[in-house]
């Protein structure tokens, strides 16, 4: 059986997602998209356990051998970003019977719950898969799935904004198209680990570089690194609130695997970086995009816009991480990966707990809810402490890990730069937590959010702490994944 | 070999003067049947390539269905762009441009045009060409790589289809199980049309027929499940278009077509859970009868019907939903 | 090489060729839309016969003439039905066809 | 003559980038992004040619055949290339309602009140 689970893991919510039609009423839905949620969550514990104690997993689909064949295969970094997407879709999807109900009419929510599956099929395979077309496909499948979510959002802005990401994504998919095409006229093949030996004796220097070219810039559009971040705060702004913590918490973390698995583990760094500047270009962006989008951040009124630019900023210390070059800033920019999709989620949940009672997410709204929401706004606090990397939190062990990569490489600026960054976020942050505490004028009777919201949102701030305290599992499982992708040592 | 280059010279030209043609012209009427005919020579071209099944989908994609939408599209937004704006972006234009000679540089090293030798013709696909007569037992190679070796990129392809008519529907109507059908005024005006109307009861029957024929020819010849979906719903929209929505529902209701589009991909699904219940891996059709070459077969015919069946049900139903659609129907801050 | 079925569907082939060509030509020239359509109705449906009816002689006798046969049949019926439906919904949408002599090749 | 294929792509992808980038009107850019795409099938399709091969159908009489593999990734895409299309035109159907425009810069304009 375990043998049948990487496929599984895909396999499951993808049938689920057009069984949900067989139900009629939203909440059977929503009961059945949780259960479904649930089971691949299980799969990808039982896969992340199987991983780390026996070691990688390779899947023939359709029983062909690999370069014929598509194959899946499990390595520690795949099983390490299986779990966090699964996990957090999981107790996401807690919450969102609660959360949709002002935010979508209840005729509308059963196409939410087939999406939600679907684009978490989309990014599950993306993950899973060891071939490149076949990450092309399942792309386009969490990016349309994405596209509709964002545009259920009740405003008009939300089309608005799923027409630009529909056009922005679609160009970085198709650049990525044509970048494995350029790939494949070079080598015949579309496997991963097969591209990946044959790379090393094509000559075609110029063409090679172009084709990187093409998969980088592809990718990094969907992961909004910072020149290309345009479509994400509109989309996080006004898609419905669950949504974009799904999306925050997970979308973007997806695209920069998809990015550490081919440049490592397929084109390998010092063969891209002796054709194009890649390290270099990701190390000076990511340092323009934490400072530059810390302070956008700053200027937000609103409280998910602000999150949003926080974003392209936390993408910024990750790629900040690639771009430091060393296993141990690799390291670092995967546990990052892995925090910050709790951090983030926990943030968004937290607004969406908010415009659930408040039916805004302006940071006026926000004040005096110290008092009303005692427990949603202390989940805020503690995942913002997190967010700014306070000591005991999971924030701050991704934050000392890059510290420790940049000290290791010599590069002080980025050392500077983490702290800066770090204390623009404070300020932000502060703004809210300033806000929902101070007295308002209006009776400071409690009115919390829904309990399957609360819940779901003190999952996540556990996890956040936990996961500050007990790093074994985030430490151990990237460091094995980092080692694997730099050195080819076994993990 | 002579008359293939001159007349992919030829077509590639046209294809980029109609390009050209496209960025140019304003009547966005003009440029969507431009984009037709653009369709329909990317199509010849493929055909010239000896990709004959591209070259059915595209034809029956490129130069119907899109057009066919964005026409249904040009209904509401109207014909012609604002053209108070008329400016070159000049950034863009030379952005453009740059990129265009760097890549131009590029492709000097790409493997030279139609050589037997070149990489992409040596590795892998050797064995699709070689030994897929035999280990799949029909002869489209084109099938047996889409059904059966990359079988599983298939299943995403119907996945998207799926996932795009979702988001339409729930896009344009704000539901996926929508109540009774509407009727369109536009019914009663093709009342007076009676020779379209004959001419349309005339072909319909031979359309369907047609799909079937595409549909089931697949493993000999180009074609499969795809296009036959698509050829299948065109009976079905031209159906609609000439007897009136209200009348095309009751033959085929949305919450019918909701559930077909579903079933498609259950039923590829299904194929690939009794694969892997049979004992083989997942999408794995040889141990689905006692022999292999048999179980592929009955693999892929049973894999091309859950597309076809998605495939049309999801175009006539992203036809619905344009057409039931009212642009201003208040549902603005839903 | 020079067969008698052979020569005869090379006439078929090239005066077809030669009608959708002056088809297209009147498709320029012509001074309004329902002569634009007149050329290109009438000299396609002509054409696209004669083009098939070339290959019909070429592919001989079996499965791939039927199939050029069906075609035709296709052809012959709805290009005529497109040219009418053409003509009659530019004549509902209020498009009248020019009576006088206008050497104006653009006007509408 | 080696390259001319991959000429005439990238031509049509830069016409359609630029039109993707440059036109404010939101079918418009569909059309361009249209383009785009179908050079990258051109891209793909010229990549599996074999001069003097015949269509993947096996058949006695043929030795040689172009490659297969990228029709098939190319039919996946055409299909993924359709479906994003019908998505796309459903949301400018619906902008269109909202804002009563389909052009870029007035959208914008809109959306900041």
């Amino acid at each position: 059986m375990i043998n049948h689970l990487p496929i599984l893991q895909v396999v499951l919510p993808l049938l689920a997602a057009p069984a949900c039609l067989i139900f009629v009423r939203a909440r059977s839905i929503w009961l059945f998209t949780c259960l479904a949620c649930l089971l691949t969550f299980g799969i990808s514990v039982a896969l992340f356990i199987h991983v780390s104690d026996v070691g990688p997993l390779s899947y023939e689909v359709g029983g062909w051998p690999a370069p014929w064949g598509i194959e899946y295969t499990i390595d520690s970094l795949s099983s390490y970003v299986l779990l966090l997407v699964s996990a957090i879709a999981a107790v996401v999807i807690l919450a969102a019977n609660s959360s949709l109900g002002p935010e979508l009419p209840e005729r509308q929510q059963p196409a939410f719950y087939v999406l939600f599956l679907l684009c978490l099929t989309g990014l599950l395979g993306i993950v899973a898969t060891g071939d490149v077309f076949n990450v092309f496909v399942f792309l386009e499948v969490s990016s349309l799935a994405t596209y509709a979510l964002i545009a259920l959002g009740r405003q008009r802005q939300a089309l608005w904004a799923a027409y630009q990401y529909l056009i922005v994504g679609t160009i970085g998919a198709s650049f990525f198209l044509v970048g494995i095409g350029f790939l494949y006229a070079l080598t015949g093949t579309l496997n991963m680990s097969d591209l990946s030996e044959r790379l090393v004796e094509v000559e075609q220097q110029q063409l090679l570089a172009v084709a990187f070219g093409f998969v980088v810039v592809g990718i990094a559009l969907k992961m909004a690194l910072l020149p290309l971040h345009g479509w994400l705060p509109n989309a996080y702004a006004f898609a419905p609130s669950i949504a974009t913590t799904f999306l925050a918490a997970s979308a973007t973390k997806v695209s920069l695997y998809l990015f550490i698995r081919l440049y490592y583990g397929v084109f390998g760094a010092e063969t891209v970086d002796a054709l194009l500047p890649v390290s270099i270009v990701f190390l000076l962006l990511g340092i323009v995009a934490v400072l530059a989008a810390s302070l956008v951040a700053f200027r937000q009124s609103d409280v998910k816009r602000m999150l949003a630019f926080s974003s392209i900023a936390q993408i910024g210390y990750m790629a900040v991480g690639i771009g430091v070059g060393s296993t141990l800033g690799l390291q670092a920019s995967l546990l990052h990966l892995f925090n910050h999709a709790f951090i983030k989620g926990a943030l968004f949940l937290a607004v969406a707990s908010v415009v659930y009672r408040t039916g805004s997410s302006q940071i006026d709204a926000f004040r005096g809810l110290g008092y009303r929401m005692p427990w949603t706004m202390a989940g805020l606090v503690l995942a913002s402490l997190s967010l700014i990397g306070v000591p005991l939190t999971a924030g701050f062990v991704s934050k000392w890990f890059l510290v420790l990569a940049a000290i290791e490489s010599g590069l002080w600026v980025v050392v500077l730069i983490v702290l800066v960054g770090s204390f623009i976020s404070l300020f932000y942050l502060w703004k809210i937590v300033e806000l929902a505490y101070s007295k308002s004028d209006s009776e400071a009777n409690t009115n919390e959010a829904p309990p399957l919201m609360l819940i779901a949102l003190w999952v996540l701030v556990i996890a956040n702490i936990y996961f500050g305290i007990d790093t074994r599992l985030t430490v151990g499982a990237s460091a094995s994944a980092a080692a694997t992708l730099i050195e080819g040592a076994p993990w | 070999m002579i008359v293939t280059q001159a007349l992919d010279v030829v077509l590639l030209l046209l294809l980029v003067m109609t390009a050209v043609a496209i960025a140019r012209v304003k009547d966005l009427f003009a440029t969507v049947m431009l984009s037709g005919i653009y369709g329909l020579l990317s199509a010849s071209f493929f055909v010239l390539m000896d990709a004959v099944d591209v070259a059915f989908t595209e034809a029956s994609v490129g130069a119907g269905i899109f057009p066919l939408l964005m026409l249904a599209v040009l209904s509401f937004v109207g014909r012609y762009e604002a053209d108070s704006k008329r400016r070159v972006a000049l950034p863009v234009f030379l952005l453009t441009l740059v990129s265009g000679a760097v890549l131009l540089l590029a492709t000097t090293q790409m493997p030279a045009f139609g050589g037997e030798d070149t990489p992409a013709q040596q590795h892998v696909a050797v064995r699709y060409i070689e030994d897929s007569p035999q280990e799949i037992g029909i002869p489209n190679m084109v099938t047996s790589v889409l059904a059966s070796y990359r079988g599983f990129d298939t299943l995403g392809e119907v996945l998207v289809i799926f996932t795009a008519t979702i988001g339409v529907v729930v896009v344009l109507l704000g539901v996926v199980q929508p109540g009774k059908a509407r009727s369109l005024p536009a019914d009663e005006d093709m009342a007076d049309h009676k020779v379209l109307r004959i001419v349309g009861k005339m072909l319909i029957p031979l359309i369907l027929l047609f799909a079937l024929y595409v549909q089931f020819h697949g493993d000999y010849g180009p074609g499969g499940g795809f296009q036959a979906g698509v050829i299948f719903a065109t009976g079905i929209i031209l159906y609609a278009m000439l007897f009136g929505l209200s009348n095309a529902q009751r033959v085929l209701p949305m919450p019918l077509l909701r559930g077909l589009t579903a079933l498609g991909v259950m039923i590829y699904g299904s194929v690939g859970v009794a694969g892997l219940l049979a004992g083989g891996n997942f999408l794995d059709y040889s141990v689905l009868a006692s022999d292999p070459v048999s179980g592929q077969h009955l693999g892929i015919l049973l894999i091309e019907l859950g597309v076809g069946v998605t495939v049309a049900s999801s175009m006539v139903l992203i036809f619905y939903a344009f057409s039931l659609t009212t642009s201003s129907d208040g549902s603005v801050e839903r | 090489m020079l067969e008698q079925g052979n020569i005869v569907s090379h006439i078929c082939l090239l005066v077809g060729a030669f009608l959708i060509l002056s088809g297209g030509l009147g498709i320029l020239r012509f001074p309004d839309f329902f002569t634009r359509m007149h050329a290109a109705g009438i000299t396609e449906t002509l054409a696209a016969t004669l083009i098939i009816v070339g290959l019909m002689i070429i592919a001989g006798w079996g499965i791939v003439q039927l199939k050029l046969f069906f075609i035709l049949l296709f052809v012959m019926i709805t290009s005529p039905t497109a040219s009418h439906a053409l003509a009659k919904s530019a004549l509902h949408g209020g498009l009248q066809p020019k009576v006088k002599n206008v050497v104006d090749g653009d006007s509408p | 003559m080696d390259f001319f294929n991959y000429w005439v792509v990238i031509a049509l992808m830069m016409t359609g980038l630029y039109i993707v980038m440059a036109q404010q009107n939101l079918v418009k850019k569909l059309l361009g992004l249209n383009i785009f795409q179908t050079a990258i099938f051109i891209l793909y399709i010229s990549v599996a040619k074999v001069l003097g091969g015949t269509a993947p159908i096996y058949t006695e009489s043929a030795t040689l055949y172009s490659n297969p593999l990228p029709h098939v990734l190319i039919l996946t895409a055409i299909v993924v290339g359709i479906a994003t299309m019908a998505l796309a035109l459903a949301l400018v159907v619906r902008i269109h309602g909202a804002y009563g425009s389909i052009e870029d810069d007035e959208i914008r304009d809109r959306s900041k009140q």
